[in-house]
């Protein structure tokens, strides 16, 4: 294994962020929000990004859409779409071209992300209308129609209702609704799931899924939960402190993951507990944003941690060509450290499971 | 460096120590909530400048009567010597007395702003400890909500004009006027954000171990509203100078002989068209005063907020 | 819902009344001494003066006083001036004076409303920006300094600029300008702060960013979204505003000699005539009250998510 | 006492004088400070009302442009021999008039002087203005009117009010036919026609009364006229307009056809609307005289103090002689120090508060006020022999002296170690007013008692710096008490003071109307002070009716009122600036009563008065002044 840049991707990328940094002025101090990450998203798959809460990840989404705070700027790096660099858009105007578009959004929380004061159908309306250049009665229309697409029944009474008058799931059906009713080619998932009860959750999740399939979006989902990137997404990207740290398919980050922090992260998923025991909990606390960070940034809470780590940030590593880590230990000088049991024994049941029938629904997850 | 890695001695390929408490370190930036509250405050420029604004004034106001032996009413029987526009010897000039209006000025400032850090006190004082406990007590809800109806529906002026009448105009009369119907807007306001406080996650896990009553309000309720109480005190000192300045033109401000920003303001407001001196150094005066109060509570009102720290 | 607007009312009721019979008793608590000038003291003698009280009707039992009040108010009459404008009958001294603090009022409601929101939406919308910080210039400088003095400085200057006519005349509509932008100023100032704050409040919120992600240009969230939302906590403040211009202005009234309701219920406590008084607090307090439940339900008009039997949680 | 009829030719040549050549206007815009209470002219309590009252309604007599009475709405007149009875003959075919400048069907006659009396005495309509004085003056109306009161509260219940109020019949003021009325007094009045001046003598229209009931005078349509104006227009609080009764007797003096007052309370602004052409006339304080200085109005600012209304008013200073503090106590009652004091007054600088130019000449050393009484010769009472030379003293203020007196009295009531004879450590109790500690040393704690307003402040702290500048701050110590509105119930009747000031009006046209009140229990003898000799020389005055020699008894008990400093006089009311459009000396003038306030007969002209103008009338008024009183 050679240290190497990027490899070839398996799909043309739509929406590629390279080396994009972002940062905020906060009471005069500087904070570093998303340190020189790269990611890319490439067509018709479903990127899930995982990283404990501040590590930068729903900043780097709303950056794709222009959305940073007030206090917020791209200081470095590009974020490519379909052979743009939105990273160089200053204008709400280039914005207003993308925006809700050709890249949609929906938020973690749907019960604050309508506005009670107007009714459902009038929300989703004015996107429609705006982006699809339709009259009150065709965008009337489209909207009836993409209310029912999503799930929404006697969508004529909800188009007149308020979202008080919506249940939690309903809400987030209805924010889908909006997001997706100008058919837009990158959608982006901001924990769409979290504030939802559990059985809800599902069927969120597969609507989402067959929206995708239908519109042949490419879904950009952010969330903390590995069991639904292991229900929705195709491929991961895990962060840590503002960087994309691993990056690869499901299956080769959970079964073959080589960053200690990835490693730390699934070895505290309570479902990889064994009875008995003391369930693993990662050490410390995430690096404020305040601080530079010098080498890696996991180092001071990684217990297997190498000098280097404390003074030199590790490169990409590339581990297949769909897989790569930034990590030390994937350098031929680090000794061999081993994932912990619990990972390993993750690898294991995941064989089991994969050569067990029901690999394939992964509706139920991890679970 | 990136592309120089290939070089790194191998030496530093090895396991580093483990430091738990390294590790702790990480997630805090050196912080202090009042700490920052103060640097985000210094760091503006005007809320500095306008606090040295408070800060001299002051000094003035309450050094100058102690060091000078002018006397703020002494009056000068040689008539040449009244309405004198400022000249040296009398840096303000003198009133239609004869009085030196410097003199006049700064003890008139150290009146005003007796008057107003009391009446922010009580005011605060008064409506902090009320507010409180119509929060938390719940049984004081009803007759405090209607009290709260009562006074805000009673008009100021009977208040105003009635008090000096029953208890004589004079310095406490007036704390008494306005402290009389200001507590109660700050109690309510205590009370609203202890009720939201009082149902806070936390407290409601520390009623269940058993806190007592007075503890959980001094311990978890009031340190919060601790900025939002500053600031309401910055702002009740120029509401105050500024009633004063009011009662003083209906004729049921301080005594006349007393010397106060108001009774200078109102003064040199009727010989305004000949003698604008007279009007412009106390106005100035009050303005100065008023506007840094008023803005420096605010911009510490912003520095304090939790919300704005991260 | 019919239920809950009277059980409102009836709380209203009780705090009117308790407003009005406390204003009572306190003024009972000045001497009587305020109805006789130096004269009157040279010129009459205990005799005469007693008398002279007892036909007014202040030597009474408190109670039985406050008992014909209530009984003249059945019969809705408010009595009649008895040491301000003697033997006046207090409805009609009302009836001159109300209509121009409430023209001036309302004039001056339209203009900062309106002034005031425009100037409110700017703030916000430019927020840390030249607007903003002119706009902060101006609200401070006008809540923070006496009004006093700003109002006497725009009398004597503005007047001598233009050559206006320093007092109000009914007949010369210029003359009506400077006080109308006396009234207006203050109002301004508070419509723009708590509007710009509301809508600062409300950008941060969730249904702001969503509607932003759907690519709604920034003018329409802003106009659509957090305009609307932040009015709707404006709005409940509006009908006691309105309602309570009749009060009028003491400092400007008196300023440009405008005959309205300003300075009556000072003058009238301070020549203790205790019906105008009765009256105005009465007044005051059933507008005021009128005020905050109109208020209501006009916030539970705008605001979908208020039922009416919710109103009573607010009230805390 | 001879009747007299105007010198009508003169006012005419004086007209014709005075205007020669200027352009005059038939409007006059004036302002006023304080709204009137009602139009119900029976009850005056502000300078608007009397306005009102003197502007709307004419009484019997009236007095002219030499405040001589002359008839008014009755055509002449006579008493009995010892000026008990008098008789008025009214006008005949006189009317009412109503706001619309009509003629009413009522006629002015002679039960409207009596109906309008029944109104003053009745006490239900609380008419403050009936004074003691009057109501003793009067045959019978003591006795009802305190039945009536007693009625009242309950006190008297044989007899019904209506039983009471019949027993109208029995006071001495009666309508004797259509035209006639008299007034029957209790005591020889020579001088009672300046009562017949006041607001209380005015008629009203007893069917028009009883129709309008309780409103009364409420508003311009709830009263009749029958003065030289009828009011317009009027706004409360804002405006009063008067115009010109096209039926009034004496319609033809009447040269100003519409009189606009408006509401204007700050008196910078009045000066600013008088610079733009929007006023008449200005009054000016001190300040706007200095800060006219230099402009083209400076020329046109003058002040007259006998014109202005408040002139009858004198100023002086009460000491109190039964104060609860006994170092004052001590010392006030010592005519040394009494006489110190008088000394130690710088009247001009206490002066020059209001008026900086000419402070010396608005000092009034007595109690009477010059140029208001005359006797039967023609000459003033004030320069009888004994007053005049107190007049012609002016300012008393002699350090020297008052150091001097200081001495004796300290020489006599104190041990020479500061300790003051007699007088031990006290807290003196004047709450609410004031609280203080005296110790019974030097120096010696006095409570000057004041309103809290500007001027009176000022005044204040002027008056301490003069007297510890003149007695020394080792031997007095001034100290301040301050009352809200009303002196007297919150000061002066509780004696809550030592020392205060107060003005009072001459109230009719003989010395007793104040002499007659200061003598012991007298009703304005404040200070509670007590002097036999004084009070027997009052006494015996009243009893004289040739005004001669009435007059000369006075002089010399006034004189030694004011040698022995019971009170301090030291000012004069109404020193004013005026500047103004109206030709000097073409209205009613008086002390007396409402007659100064009425506006008939006046001229107004295009451009202000000059000064030099006002000198050249004044110079031909006082010779026809002179001319007119020695006839």
């Amino acid at each position: 294994m050679t240290a190497i840049t990027r490899g070839a991707p398996e799909g043309p990328a739509i929406l590629e962020a390279r080396e994009l940094s972002i940062g905020f002025t906060l009471r005069g101090r500087r904070l570093a929000a998303v340190r020189r990450a790269d990611l890319s998203l490439r067509q018709g798959e479903t990127l899930a990004i995982v990283g404990e809460s501040g590590s930068g990840k729903s900043v780097l989404a709303k950056s794709f859409l222009g959305m940073l705070d007030k206090n917020g700027r791209v200081e470095s790096g590009s974020i490519m779409f379909q052979g743009q660099d939105l990273a160089r858009y200053t204008s709400e105007k280039e914005w207003l071209a993308i925006r809700g578009k050709r890249i949609a959004m929906i938020f973690q929380d749907p019960m604050t992300a309508l506005n009670p004061l107007k009714t459902v159908g009038e929300q989703i309306r004015e996107a429609a209308a705006l982006h699809r250049g339709l009259d009150r009665a065709a965008s009337r229309h489209a909207v009836l129609e993409t209310l029912a697409r999503v799930g929404i029944g006697e969508s004529e009474l909800r188009y007149r209702q308020y979202p008080h008058e919506f249940s939690g799931g309903m809400r987030q059906r209805a924010v889908i609704a909006a997001a997706v009713a100008c058919k837009p080619e990158v959608l982006i998932c901001d924990e769409p799931t979290t504030a939802l009860d559990v059985t809800v959750q599902a069927q969120i999740l597969d609507l989402i899924k067959s929206l995708q399939a239908d519109l042949g979006m490419s879904v950009l989902f952010i969330t903390h939960d590995l069991g639904v990137v292991a229900s929705v997404a195709d491929r991961v990207a895990v962060m840590y402190s503002g960087q994309v740290i691993e990056e690869g398919r499901v299956d080769e980050v959970f079964y073959d993951p080589r960053c200690p922090y990835t490693w730390a992260l699934l070895a505290s998923l309570p479902q990889l507990g064994v009875r008995g025991e003391d369930l693993y909990s990662i050490k410390g606390t995430p690096p404020s944003a305040f601080k530079t960070i010098v080498g890696d940034a996991f180092a001071p809470r990684n217990p297997g941690a190498l000098k280097v780590d404390f003074e030199y940030e590790p490169p990409v590593f590339q581990v297949s060509p769909s897989h790569w880590a930034r990590t030390w230990l994937l350098d031929p000088r680090a000794p061999a450290i081993e994932a912990p049991e619990t990972v390993r024994r993750l690898r294991e049941r995941m064989k089991r499971r994969e050569s067990g029938a029901s690999a394939a629904s992964g509706g139920g997850g991890l679970a | 460096m990136k592309n120089d890695y290939a070089q790194l001695p191998v030496g530093l390929f090895r396991p580093a120590p483990f430091d738990e408490a390294a590790a702790e370190l990480t997630g805090y930036a050196p912080y202090s909530y009042w700490r920052s509250t103060f640097r985000t405050f210094i760091r503006n420029p005007i809320s500095v400048g306008l606090l040295l604004v408070i800060v001299v004034f002051c000094a003035m106001g309450f050094l100058y009567p102690v060091f000078s032996n002018v006397d703020p009413n002494r009056v000068d029987l040689e008539t040449s010597q009244w309405n004198l526009s400022p000249q040296s010897g009398h840096p303000f000039g003198t009133d239609g007395l004869g009085r030196d209006l410097w003199a006049r000025t700064w003890h008139g400032t150290r009146t005003s702003m007796l008057l107003g850090f009391i009446i922010a006190v009580l005011d605060v004082g008064i409506g902090m400890v009320v507010g409180a406990l119509w929060g938390y007590v719940r049984r004081l809800d009803r007759p405090m909500t209607e009290l709260y109806n009562v006074l805000n529906n009673v008009p100021q002026p009977v208040i105003l004009v009635l008090l000096p009448y029953i208890l004589r105009p004079g310095f406490w009369t007036i704390i008494i006027a306005l402290c009389s119907t200001g507590w109660i807007g700050i109690a309510r306001f205590v009370r609203n954000k202890v009720i939201s406080i009082r149902d806070a996650e936390y407290n409601v896990a520390s009623r269940c171990l058993g806190t007592p009553l007075h503890r959980m309000i001094s311990r978890n309720v009031l340190p919060y509203l601790v900025s939002v109480l500053i600031m309401e005190a910055a702002l009740t000192i120029p509401y105050s100078i500024g009633s004063e300045v009011y009662l003083g033109f209906i004729g049921l401000g301080l005594p006349l002989d007393t010397v106060s920003l108001g009774n200078l303001v109102n003064l040199g407001k009727n010989n305004f068209m000949l003698y604008p001196y007279q009007l412009a150094w106390p106005t100035a005066i009050v303005a100065a005063i008023t506007i840094s109060f008023y803005i420096v509570g605010n911009r510490f009102s912003d520095a304090s907020d939790p919300r704005n720290h991260v | 819902m019919g239920s809950y607007i009277l059980k409102r009312l009836g709380q209203s009721l009780v705090t009117v009344v308790i407003v009005v019979v406390s204003v009572f008793m306190l003024l009972r608590l000045m001497p009587n001494s305020g109805y006789f000038t130096r004269e009157d003291y040279v010129n009459m003698d205990q005799a005469a003066r007693t008398a002279y009280l007892r036909n007014l009707g202040v030597l009474d039992n408190p109670f039985v006083q406050l008992a014909h009040f209530a009984g003249g108010l059945m019969k809705g009459d408010l009595g009649r001036s008895i040491s301000l404008y003697p033997r006046s009958p207090v409805s009609s001294i009302i009836a001159e004076k109300a209509p121009y603090s409430l023209c001036f009022g309302l004039a001056s409601i339209i203009i900062s409303m309106s002034l005031g929101l425009g100037l409110g939406v700017l703030m916000a919308r430019h927020k840390d920006g030249f607007a903003d910080w002119m706009g902060t210039l101006y609200v401070t400088v006008v809540r923070a300094i006496p009004s006093l003095i700003w109002l006497f400085f725009i009398q004597l200057w503005i007047s001598g600029l233009m050559g206006w006519p320093m007092i109000f005349y009914l007949d010369r509509p210029v003359s009506w300008i400077l006080p109308t932008i006396s009234f207006s100023l203050a109002g301004l100032g508070w419509y723009a702060i708590w509007l710009r704050r509301f809508m600062v409040d409300e950008e941060n919120r969730d249904y702001v960013k969503f509607a932003t992600s759907k690519g709604l240009p920034r003018t329409r969230v802003m106009r659509g979204h957090i305009l609307r939302n932040a009015m709707v906590v404006l709005v409940q403040y509006f009908p006691q505003q309105i309602l309570l211009t009749i009060a009028g202005s003491l400092l400007i009234e008196s300023l440009y000699n405008i005959p309205g309701m300003g300075g009556l219920l000072v003058s009238a406590v301070r020549q203790q005539d205790n019906p105008i008084v009765q009256t105005i607090v009465l007044l005051y307090a059933v507008l005021g009250v009128l005020g905050v439940f109109l208020g209501d339900l006009l916030m539970a008009f705008v605001d979908p998510r208020i039922k009416l039997a919710d109103c009573s949680g607010k009230g805390a | 006492m001879k009747k007299r009829i105007a010198g009508i030719s003169l006012v005419l040549a004086l007209i014709a004088l005075g205007t020669a050549g200027a352009a005059t206007l038939d409007r006059f815009d004036g302002t006023y400070i304080a709204e009137g209470s009602s139009f119900r002219y029976f009850y005056t309590p502000t300078t608007t009302d009397q306005k009102v009252a003197a502007n709307t309604q004419d009484g019997l007599v009236e007095q002219d442009r030499y405040s001589r009475f002359v008839p008014s709405l009755a055509e002449s007149w006579s008493s009995n021999p010892d000026f008990t009875e008098w008789t008025f003959n009214l006008r005949k075919g006189i009317m009412w008039v109503d706001s619309k400048g009509a003629k009413t069907a009522y006629e002015i006659t002679a039960d409207d002087f009596v109906e309008g009396f029944r109104h003053v005495a009745d006490p239900k309509n609380g008419i403050k203005n009936l004074s003691k004085d009057i109501r003793k003056l009067i045959f019978g109306l003591n006795n009802y009117y305190l039945d009536l009161v007693d009625i009242d509260s309950g006190k008297k219940k044989d007899i019904t009010r209506d039983k009471a109020l019949a027993a109208f019949e029995g006071v001495g003021v009666k309508a004797l036919d259509k035209y006639t009325v008299t007034y029957k007094l209790n005591v020889p009045t020579p001088f009672f026609l300046s009562f017949l001046v006041m607001e209380l003598f005015l008629p009203v229209e007893k069917d028009f009364l009883a129709q309008v009931g309780p409103d009364f005078g409420v508003g311009k349509d709830k009263l009749l006229y029958s003065g030289a104006y009828y009011i317009s227009d009027w706004q409360r609080d804002k405006q009063i307009v008067f115009k010109a009764n096209p039926f009034y007797w004496d319609a033809k003096t009447i040269k100003v056809k519409t009189i606009n007052l408006q509401k204007v309370t700050d008196p910078n602004v009045t000066v600013q609307m008088f610079q733009r052409g929007e006023l008449s006339q200005a009054d000016l304080a001190a300040d706007q005289v200095k800060a006219l200085a230099g402009t083209k109005w400076a020329a046109s600012i003058y002040s007259d103090p006998p014109a202005a209304d408040r002139f009858s008013v004198t100023y002086w200073f009460v000491q109190n002689f039964s104060s609860s503090n006994p170092e004052w106590k001590a010392f006030i009652n010592n005519l040394n120090f009494r006489k110190a004091l008088s000394y130690g007054i710088d009247r001009v600088k206490l002066n020059e508060l209001d008026d900086p130019y000419k402070p010396a000449s608005v000092i009034r050393n007595t109690v009477i006020p010059e140029g208001q009484i005359y006797d039967e010769k023609g000459r003033d009472y004030s320069d009888y022999p004994g007053i005049k030379e107190i007049r012609a003293a002016g300012n008393y203020y002699n350090k020297a002296k008052a150091r001097e007196y200081l001495a004796k009295a300290l020489a006599e009531l104190t041990d020479g170690k500061g300790n003051i004879k007699g007088v031990q450590a006290a807290k003196v109790d004047m709450k609410p007013v004031a609280e203080f500690q005296v110790d019974g040393k030097l120096p010696l704690q006095m409570l000057y008692v004041h309103f809290n307003d500007p001027t009176d402040t000022k005044r204040a702290l002027l008056l301490k710096a003069m007297l510890e500048d003149a007695f020394g701050k080792e031997n007095i110590d001034v100290q301040f008490g301050q009352v809200i509105d009303d002196m007297f119930a919150e000061s002066v009747e509780p004696r809550r003071f030592d020392m205060i000031y107060d003005n009072f009006r001459f109230g009719f046209a003989d010395p007793s109307a104040q002499l007659g009140r200061l003598i012991t229990d007298g009703g304005i003898n404040d200070g509670q002070y007590s002097d036999p000799e004084y009070d027997k020389l009052v006494d015996e005055a009243a009893k004289k009716y040739i005004l001669s020699e009435r007059y000369k008894i006075f002089a010399k008990a006034e004189a030694l009122f004011l040698d022995r400093c019971y009170v301090i006089p030291w000012k004069m009311g109404g020193s004013v600036y005026t500047i103004t459009k109206v030709v000097p000396f073409t209205s009613p003038k008086g002390g007396f009563g409402i007659t100064r306030f009425k506006y008939k007969g006046m001229v107004v002209e295009k451009d202000p008065i000059t000064v030099k103008r006002y000198e050249q009338l004044k110079a031909a008024f006082l010779k026809e002044l002179a001319a007119v009183n020695t006839k």
